[in-house]
């Protein structure tokens, strides 16, 4: 066994528990950190896969980013000592052999395909190539995807900002309220 | 533009129009004007069309024009007419603007009213001047859905439960019709080719019979649905009952025409060989209707309940003559369609007039009108008379047309039929003039009755149109029904040249 | 730095790692939950497309580009779905899908 | 041939006077509207006798027998290629009679009506409605084809209904109209139906094809048999019903008697002179098909006759009202005029019976619009229609009594007077051919003139009934046509019909038969000295006569229920177990399938709506399990 196979199976071990962990603890707080770890992981497998600028997306934007959102909304909703009444039997059995079966199937499948090795070089991942991607309209150019995701965000953000801003409906309510 | 597409844009202009008014007591002038307007143009239309025929124009269709609107189904906005079409024109032109008028004093949404109304209306004419399946389904539509607005919003009584019935059941009906109208669509060309919905290049070939005995009951049970065909008549009670006058009026006077005139021009027209082999049947259930639609209004309460009777059993008549399949009977078909819808609209139209004024339509709450509305009472025994059948009205020409036709009948079992069919003049005696005797004559019984105002002007312009027309066409049919007949010698040709299987 | 480790191990693990998140999404209540599990299941996403990309076809970038637009996606769809959250915990006070039923029939 | 195209205006003149008096009546003076309907149908009186002495003695058809003569045809309707309906005139004998026997009626009548309706609310409305009956007789009559007669057949039918109900506000004249329209209107789809088969076998409507001895009609004869009889026989028998229908004869008489109730003017015109014996110019005009093709169709209408004379000369022994002793009496008549056709050949001297019914067609129109006009004038002057209200009329009503005397005189068959002449030569008619008949006739007989003088006697003579206000003769207007009728009832008989209306249109020698007329004379006398020895002066005879018929009498009285037969049938099997369930039935099983339907969609759509429990997790659940299955059967089942 070599050292990134250690590695490897760090991550992997780490994932696997995390993730299931995640999704069966009680505590929602304790569920958001358990996340944490998982895309922790997560972005050491992209470390070991030579994704570096991936791997410091995940973890700036997804560790550092998401989580910490999920944590605040968490805060801003819930009470962090309350525990989750544990989800009704029937459904956890049945969710639970829906998942292992679908599980079991994709592995399955994974295990019966004969993946070929290719022999072409690598290509260096480096900034520049990435830089140039996404700003590039010849084949393997990204100007497009980026400019709509662009959009996405700056639409997404007034979203965000429009739907949790306080009123709506409440407000004119309160209004016509005083009003009276 | 060429003169038929007019009566699909003028509607849509006064609906235009109608949109950017303010204010509401101009919406009934505009609607007025605009129907007037197409009054006049559908004379007009049927002077081009005389004209046209004598000097010696002997297509099968007039103005016809042609434009590709969806190609990769060869979809076109076609339109032509024949005498049928003509006169089935002047008739629906007649009774709109009778409708107009006969509504002159909605108060409730006024805007929306006359819009739907006359929505209704271009769906009509566009359905008599289509010559191309598809485009004629799409205006039969058009006109079925402002009917349920106009009823569910303006309606009296049970009103969304009468809407909501009448129009799932056309739409049940419409959903046959468009399976039978793909079905034709299908099988249009036989020897391989471009498929087509238009009617004239249908008609020159021949559907494979097999095709036939699938699509023609489809397609004939579809515009059966709104031609009252017995048992799925039932609809027309609650729905008249329901509706607003003018719409009665239209509804009655000519969206059900819309069954006969479909069923002729589509089912018998395209399909001759199955409608052939299977008349037998429709020609019982029409019969059935005919008489059975007499007896059941016998002893109706409600005034409009008598009358959707009433039409039950004249539009079964229209479908039995059709089915008789030939010249005369086919002749006398048209007639009573063109005759029924006027004097149908007279009715509805009288009825709405008397429920304006005593408040309800129970004939037993009523008694001894003439005295107190000696106009509208007349008005109403004219009608009453046109519907049995009176010499010198309407009625009379389109029956005995019908009768004569259809006992020239070379099946013995098709002549029996037909003298069942004619017992129902008596029966319509007895009905039209129990209501006659129990509404109109006799001592005024209610004295909140007694100071009753007799009609408006607006109310007497609506009557005395339709009366006019009824007795125009009583006194003087023969160049109607020359008119009518010229156009249906090819279809009269094509079942003659059918060969039995 | 991959090397030793077949492209199936990836696969397996990102397989395990999305019906966590399946699991979690059809058995949780608290919406952030669901949230979190739909987060599970995107990172898996991201890395098969990794994989692949580097197993498979080395000389291209297809599975990279495709990862960060995962994530950006990602990003988006948390805020506005926090948003809404909290705008669902404002109006009924809690943020339990089995009792926001207002849109059932 | 002499020009007749001016006989257009004939009909046309008192339809252009309906609609003037019908679109404008109101906006005129009421006197003026009736002045103008009078001096209307004085004009064609004039033009009608002026048709008829051109006709009969315009020299031209003495020779071979008179012609039927198409004065004006146009084609109305085309039907199929060799149907349609055409509107035309057409001269013949019997059309010529008839338009001189209705504008006479019709002018006496108009005359009369400008007194009797004075100050009537609808003055101008009962002329309109005169001027559309005239119009639909005399389009009736002078019809050149059997659909045209259809078409006036059914417009006098709706004249008749209205002038019936002409009081309006009257429950009993408006069921009376509506009764009358009915049971007419079902004898004339008989009557449709017969044209139907009819013209269907002889591919015509033309009266001159269709009577036509050579034409198609007969040709047609030994064609399709129905039922044993031949399929014209039918026809003709259908056709009859329509006859039968308008002439008021069993088992189609009920609504006659309760016409009565329309105005009586309108009773005399309508229902004793013109439109009634409609049936009778009907099956003279059929003649030689009915004659020469379907003799049974033939005996059907003498029976029917010879059984209606008889019942309704019964009945109108018993009843008081004098206006429905009188309809009694016009069926009974009529009846008479239907035998007479129906024993009669076609041709010659075998068509003596034709000619004797059409000869009483004439006086009879006389002498009947005679007794109701003179019924009318008192009635006018004591206000009541029974008779047991009257007695000792004679010295208030002079002019009215002796017309109405020499009315019943001549319906009695006393000669030197028309009815004597007319009865003997239909009394002579039935010796020739049926004996059974002929002393049926015998009996009629005597008894019409028995029950004429039962009313006679009761009403001028009798007892001394006080009244309220003394009655007062009517006024001229009323009584100059009771006078000019009673003339016309005295003179008519001289008429040599036997030269001018005839089944072949050829004159034929006919002489007073001796040994027919004696014995007639003799039992109407014997009818006469029983209704004096009853009536003359009040005694308890005619009580006892009833108490020695005691059911016959109750029977007869009550017209030998047949009216309560027909509301039986209207009211509880046409009402109650065919209307009633039908509509129950459209109700409850036509549409309740069609509810059922719609609810049925409603019940299921509201079961699968579980499905769609608005919970995002069953939803993903049946996603992932439906994908996972998906992905099972693609991958192991279908590969």
């Amino acid at each position: 066994m070599t050292a990134n196979q250690y590695m490897f199976i760090l991550f992997a071990l780490m994932i696997i528990v995390f993730s299931v962990l995640t999704v069966t603890t009680r505590k929602i707080l304790r569920a958001a950190t358990f996340l944490l770890f998982v895309l922790v992981s997560t972005s050491g497998l992209y470390f070991m896969l030579n994704y570096q600028f991936l791997a410091a997306i995940q973890l700036s934007l997804y560790a550092g980013g998401i989580v910490v959102l999920i944590i605040f909304s968490i805060l801003l909703t819930s009470h962090i000592s309350q525990k989750f009444e544990s989800p009704g039997f029937k459904k956890v059995i049945f969710s639970a052999l829906a998942s292992a079966a679908g599980a079991i199937l994709a592995i399955v499948t994974i295990l019966d395909y004969n993946f070929s090795a290719t022999t072409i070089a690598a290509k260096e991942v480096n900034m520049n190539a990435i830089g140039k991607g996404f700003l590039s309209v010849d084949y393997d150019g990204y100007v497009l995807p980026f400019e709509v995701i662009s959009i996405l965000l700056l639409a997404s953000m007034i979203g965000a900002i429009v739907i949790a801003k306080k009123g709506g409906p409440a407000k004119v309510q309160t209004t016509t309220l005083n009003k009276e | 533009m060429d003169i038929l597409s007019l009566f699909v844009v003028i509607p849509v202009l006064t609906i235009t129009a109608i949109l950017f008014l303010k204010d509401m007591k101009q919406v009934r002038v505009v609607s007025a004007i605009g129907m007037g307007v197409q009054l006049v143009l559908a004379a007009v239309l049927i002077y081009m069309y005389l004209t046209a025929r004598h000097s010696g124009n002997t297509d099968e269709m007039l103005f016809v024009k042609d434009y590709i609107w969806y190609k990769s189904l060869n979809i076109h906005y076609a339109i032509g007419v024949d005498g049928i079409s003509v006169a089935m024109i002047g008739l629906t032109s007649i009774v709109v603007i009778a409708g107009i008028f006969a509504s002159w004093e909605v108060e409730y949404l006024r805007r929306e009213f006359f819009i739907s109304l006359i929505l209704l209306a271009t769906g009509v004419f566009g359905f008599f001047i289509s010559i191309d399946l598809f485009t004629m389904f799409l205006f039969y539509e058009l006109a079925v859905i402002p009917m349920y607005l106009l009823i569910g919003i303006w309606g009296t009584g049970p009103k969304e439960y009468s809407a909501m019935k009448l129009t799932l059941m056309l739409m049940g009906g419409s959903a046959l019709l468009l399976l039978g109208l793909l079905g034709i669509y299908f099988n249009s060309a036989p020897g391989g080719g471009q498929l087509t919905f238009n009617i004239l290049e249908i008609s020159k070939i021949t559907i494979p019979i097999a095709a036939q005995r699938i699509f023609f009951p489809l397609t004939f049970v579809g515009f059966g649905v709104l031609g009252a065909l017995f048992p799925f008549h039932t609809w027309s009670p609650d729905g008249h009952a329901s509706a607003p006058t003018a719409v009665s009026m239209l509804h009655a006077g000519v969206l059900m025409k819309l069954g006969g005139y479909g069923a002729f021009r589509v089912a018998i027209f395209l399909m001759p060989e199955a409608a052939k082999e299977l008349s037998w049947i429709f020609i019982i259930l029409t019969a059935t209707s005919v008489v059975y639609g007499a007896f059941g209004a016998i002893v109706q309460k409600d005034l409009k309940y008598i009358n959707a009777y009433s039409s039950v059993s004249h539009c079964g008549l229209v479908l039995f003559a059709i089915l008789m399949m030939n010249k005369t009977a086919m002749n006398g078909a048209v007639l009573q369609m063109i005759s029924h819808g006027l004097m149908t609209a007279l009715f509805f139209a009288l009825i709405g007039m008397i429920y304006g004024r005593t408040h309800t339509r129970l004939i037993s709450e009523m008694g001894g009108l003439m005295k107190v509305i000696p106009f509208l009472s007349v008005c109403y025994v004219i009608a009453g008379l046109a519907s049995l059948g009176l010499p010198g009205l309407s009625g009379f020409v389109a029956e005995m047309t019908i009768f004569v036709g259809a006992f020239q009948h070379p099946e013995p079992f098709y002549r029996g039929v037909t003298i069942l069919a004619v017992s129902s003049i008596v029966i319509t005696a007895v009905y039209i003039l129990r209501v006659v005797a129990i509404l109109l004559l006799g001592p005024t019984t209610n004295d909140h009755f007694t100071h009753l105002p007799d009609a408006k002007w607006y109310e007497k312009i609506s009557v005395v149109t339709l009366i006019g027309a009824v007795a125009a066409i009583g006194l003087a049919p023969l160049w109607l029904s020359n008119m009518i007949g010229i156009s249906l010698q090819p279809i009269v040709t094509k079942i003659l040249a059918i060969t039995p299987f | 730095m991959s090397a030793g480790i077949p492209v199936q191990y990836f696969l397996i693990l990102a397989t395990v790692m999305f019906f966590a998140g399946v699991y979690g999404f059809l058995t949780r209540r608290n919406l952030i939950t669901i949230l979190m599990s739909v987060e599970l299941i995107l990172n898996s996403v991201n890395i098969n497309f990794l994989a692949f990309n580097r197993y498979l076809y080395p000389h291209k970038m297809e599975g990279m580009f495709f990862s960060i637009f995962v994530i950006a996606v990602a990003a988006c769809e948390a805020a506005v779905a926090i948003a809404i959250i909290i705008n669902i915990y404002r109006r009924f006070t809690t943020i339990n899908v089995e009792d926001v039923n207002e849109m059932k029939f | 041939m002499t020009n007749f195209g001016y006989t257009i205006w004939i009909p046309l003149l008192p339809f252009l006077m309906f609609l003037l008096l019908g679109l404008a009546g109101n906006k005129l003076k009421a006197k003026l509207s009736g002045l103008l309907g009078t001096a209307g149908l004085a004009v064609i009186t004039i033009l009608s006798y002026f048709t008829a002495y051109k006709y009969f003695f315009g020299g031209e058809n003495a020779e071979e027998g008179f012609q039927k003569i198409q004065a004006f045809n146009t084609v109305w309707l085309n039907l199929t290629d060799k149907l349609h309906i055409d509107l035309g005139i057409l001269l013949d004998p019997i059309s010529v009679m008839m338009l001189v026997v209705i504008t006479t009626v019709s002018l006496m009548v108009h005359i009369y009506s400008l007194g009797y309706m004075k100050g009537e609310k609808g003055f101008e409305r009962f002329f309109a409605f005169l001027s559309l009956f005239s119009f639909s007789m005399l389009g009736l009559v002078v019809a050149t084809n059997i659909f045209q007669m259809y078409i006036f057949w059914e417009l006098v039918g709706v004249s008749s209904f209205l002038l019936i109900g002409f009081y309006y506000t009257k429950p009993s004249a408006v069921r009376a109209s509506k009764k009358a329209f009915i049971v007419t209107r079902f004898a004339d789809l008989g009557f449709l139906i017969g044209i139907l088969i009819l013209s269907f076998n002889t591919k015509t409507f033309d009266f001159i094809t269709l009577t036509d001895p050579s034409g198609p009609a007969f040709s047609q004869s030994t064609s399709a048999a129905f039922m044993g009889l031949s399929v014209m026989t039918w026809s003709m028998i259908f056709i009859f019903m329509g006859g039968v229908g308008k002439s008021a004869m069993f088992p189609f008489h009920v609504w006659l008697p309760d016409a009565m109730e329309g105005p009586t003017p309108v009773s005399a015109l309508i229902h004793a002179a013109t439109m009634v014996v409609a049936g009778v110019y009907l099956v003279a005009r059929m003649f030689p098909i009915f004659s020469l093709t379907a003799p049974v169709a033939l005996h059907v209408v003498a029976y029917v006759g010879a059984f209606s004379s008889l019942f309704a000369a019964i009945i109108a022994c018993t009843q008081t009202d004098i206006k429905r002793v009188l309809a009694y009496s016009t069926m009974s008549q009529i009846g008479y005029m239907m035998l007479a056709l129906g024993v009669s050949g076609y041709g010659g001297h075998e068509g003596l019976g034709y000619m004797a019914s059409m000869f009483h067609l004439f006086t009879h129109a006389m002498f009947k619009a005679l007794l109701f006009l003179g019924a009318g004038a008192i009635i006018h002057a004591v206000h009541s229609n029974d008779m047991t209200d009257m007695g000792g009329l004679r010295k208030y009503l002079p002019i009215t009594h002796m017309t109405f005397l020499i009315a019943c005189l001549t319906i009695a068959g006393i000669p030197p007077l028309s009815g004597f002449f007319s009865k003997d030569e239909i009394l002579a008619a039935a010796l020739h051919s049926n004996k059974l008949l002929f002393a049926v006739e015998y009996l009629v007989a005597g008894l019409t003139a028995f029950y004429m003088f039962r009313l006679y006697f009761s009403i001028f003579w009798g007892k001394d009934t006080h009244y309220h206000h003394t009655p007062h003769e009517a006024p001229f207007t009323m009584t100059i046509p009771l006078m000019i009728l009673a003339v016309g009832s005295i003179v008519t008989g001289f008429i040599p019909f036997n030269e001018l209306v005839t089944s072949d249109g050829k004159p034929f020698e006919s002489e007073l038969e001796l040994m027919v007329a004696i014995p007639s004379v003799l039992v109407a006398l014997f009818g006469i000295g029983f209704a004096y020895l009853l009536y003359f002066k009040t005694n308890g005879l005619p009580d006892k006569v009833a108490g020695f018929f005691k059911y016959g009498y109750k029977w007869a009285y009550n017209k030998f229920y047949i009216d309560e037969v027909y509301i039986f049938v209207t009211k509880q099997v046409i009402f109650r177990y065919i209307s009633t369930p039908i509509a129950w039935f459209d109700r409850h099983v036509v549409d309740a399938t069609m509810n059922l339907i719609a609810s049925t969609t409603q019940n299921v759509s509201f079961r699968i709506r579980d499905f769609q429990s608005g919970q995002i997790q069953k939803y993903a659940f049946v996603f992932i399990t439906g994908a996972v299955m998906l992905a099972i059967l693609f991958i192991y089942f279908l590969n």
